[in-house]
């Protein structure tokens, strides 16, 4: 059920501790931070998060991460210049990493929504990311048997957003977005702009808003 | 004339421009190609508009141009390095999956990659040093290894400490096996495959003194 | 009063179009539906705007408007059953992949579709008689069954030739196993499920007179 | 590579005896009408087709499968009204038939495009469809092991290609060529219209021009 929403804060006031909750973005393209800050206001903690960095700075899903509030990261490439927070709580054991292969982050989201079982690809065959893991000879290649990654919550950013929720993105702000709409039980966006049902041409819009349950327009 | 003359090509070694040049140049016209982060992405600026090279970034976007300067810098616009680019005519964005499908189905040409090891087999390791303390982080590094119909590294071929990077077996954690087809190097371009390493041709030294850095048994590719 | 006579709703068997009333009714506002080809289609007939149902069909497009007249038909935007349909605002368009990502992801609310048979915890059988000259066809009806969160079934109650279609153990080779919720027929609404067979409501005959017709144990809902 | 082409002849001049064609279409909303003309003028025979149907009526690839020049047909739908060619050469033993359900057709074709070597659904569990298939107990539900469906060619139809050969479609008749694109060694295209590199917003294309071959204008 689709809701608009007047405030970020309402938007995430349904998240339970506990809660596997995607985040999207790419850097800081397509990253929710407004969405982030109220997750971070709303206090819901001991979450499994999944993005595909480990934070960055001092903002967002890195003071999530400093604060304690995130039991589990599942992410691609958590180690950057700036993502001092993560380390150190990683250094000191105080948070899980599931390291995965960007590309098997991406196909694992989009495996949940697609109600896909488990795959498998080529991808990290013969590499520590897939130790103990399923293996097969298919296709010619050897391959690792993957499974989907399913989510409670995602936070997303799109651009534009219509009165039925569906979604345009912008250039490579898309990236995680609408695999994770598609993964999670309840998806949360944040756009820029909402026009009337009608205003997106149906032959371009990306996300359907049947991923769609809630909306927040941000300045 | 000797194989050991006949490919020495030039009487220093390269440097990275000289290197990304050479590189660039051995793309074929039409190629669709992803550079990876670091020394790779020197490659973009020797690519001649005639060679019609499409570039692909692996956070969305085929047709990715040069990086954004000035006015043209768009944070919604950024290469998998979270560099600002460019958007060229007949560009086209998609999702994280589909962007994937792309690389791991096997549909680009080239990737460029910076490499720790490559072994003689063309094992690839890139992502990771093994060192205990060390924070892992893989991106798409394993993705472009497997899936890319031709995978290209460039790299130093020694460490500071004098050690070579083409190796018998990789050390280090591997990215990919069996993956790497090219290794370009400051002082030469080996060809690696299941039948082991040939060398097409060297920089500022012989295929003898080549193989003196070298702990693989090499040979002169046939021309 | 007595369960019997209190689940009797009506006092004759609905006529197709009341039964498709009857669903159209019980579909909660804002639901993503996917109207099967046949019987089903007659429910969009009964669909109150404020109602907000978005209409999915298979071959690429949510907001699915209402049959194509006149100057409005249009070859490309057919339904599923390969009838010129008609757009709504807000709609839009998919591949295939997409299209049943969205059915086999879970993502549709409710999926209405005809049926040879259903037995009495909820396997369908809607898909192939099982005659050995048959040509088999499958379409989506598999991806349906098993995807969608509420398998509804339209169907009579009985065969042209008396014998029920709700039965013990489906006959016909099946569709899907355990996946009807609902059956409605033209003799009573069904609620299947692990637990058995309830009846919702009958229309012109009493939950005694149903039991005869039934090979199966009927029980009144709670209400 | 991708070539522009003048006619149909030239665009499926390449196809050779034995090869498995993908050809697009539902109904006959994205049915590429004048390349399967082409293809059945250019003689190949032996062929595999994966399509949603079998034919229809008599024309198109019901036409090829009168001419015998179908060996096998994978599709999900082969049974119509007017699939009267095809019922004649199965009743005759003369065609094999892979029957499919259609989101396992598109899944399994998605499937080949993205590089997945086979993956687990819940679709057809339990059905004559999934005899002596590999089962397995994954999310809570019984799934079925499914492989790709890889392809020599795709003959598919668009809407418009710019000069990169990227791709738009029009309402419903987007359905399989995307994915079709994506699976097939060689994927021939045929559109309405053609315009310059640039032509096309970046934002609306569906199919990128890696995944397109051959293109030609049809009238």
């Amino acid at each position: 059920m689709l809701n608009f929403v007047d405030t970020v804060g309402e938007a995430v006031a349904g998240i339970q501790d506990g809660s596997t909750v995607m985040i999207g973005g790419f850097g800081n393209a397509g990253q929710p931070f407004e969405l982030i800050d109220a997750l971070m206001d709303c206090g819901a903690t001991d979450l499994t998060v999944v993005n595909n960095n480990a934070g960055q700075g001092d903002q967002g899903l890195a003071l999530l991460i400093k604060e304690g509030r995130v039991k589990k990261m599942i992410c691609s490439f958590p180690r950057q210049s700036d993502s001092w927070h993560f380390d150190a709580k990683f250094r000191a054991g105080e948070i899980e990493l599931e390291l995965v292969p960007q590309g098997n982050l991406a196909e694992r989201i989009r495996a949940a929504g697609a109600g896909i079982g488990g795959f498998f690809t080529p991808t990290g065959y013969g590499t520590m990311l897939a130790e103990g893991k399923e293996t097969r000879f298919l296709d010619g290649k050897w391959q690792v048997f993957e499974t989907p990654i399913h989510a409670d919550v995602a936070l997303i950013k799109a651009l534009t957003a219509d009165g039925k929720g569906n979604l345009v993105y912008r250039k490579t702000a898309r990236n995680f977005g609408p695999i994770m709409a598609a993964a999670a039980k309840h998806s949360i966006v944040q756009v820029s702009e909402i026009v009337p049902t009608g205003g997106l041409d149906p032959e371009v819009i990306v996300t359907p808003g049947i991923y769609v349950n809630s909306i927040v327009k941000v300045a | 004339m000797s194989s050991a003359t006949s490919i020495q090509t030039s009487d220093k070694p390269l440097g990275r421009d000289d290197l990304a040049r050479l590189v660039a140049r051995d793309i074929s016209p039409g190629s669709f190609v992803n550079l990876g982060i670091g020394q790779p992405t020197l490659v973009s600026n020797y690519l001649e508009p005639e060679q019609n090279i499409t570039l692909h970034t692996e956070n969305g976007m085929l047709g990715m141009g040069p990086e954004a300067t000035g006015d043209q810098i768009d944070g919604d616009l950024i290469n998998a390095g979270k560099i600002p680019v460019t958007e060229l005519p007949g560009a086209s964005y998609f999702h994280h999956a589909d962007s994937f499908a792309i690389m791991r189905g096997g549909h680009l040409d080239i990737c460029v990659l910076g490499a720790f090891q490559v072994s003689a087999t063309g094992d690839l390791a890139n992502w990771h040093t093994g060192a205990p303390d060390a924070i892992p982080a893989v991106g798409g590094a394993m993705d472009l290894a497997t899936g890319a119909k031709d995978v290209f590294v460039m790299m130093t071929l020694l460490t500071r400490e004098g050690v070579s990077k083409l190796v018998e077996s990789c050390s280090y954690p591997l990215t990919g096996i069996g993956c790497v087809t090219r290794v370009y190097t400051d002082k030469a371009v080996f060809l690696t495959g299941p039948d082991g390493v040939q060398v097409r041709e060297t920089f500022g030294c012989s295929l003898e003194e080549l193989q003196a850095l070298v702990p693989v048994p090499l040979a002169a590719a046939s021309a």
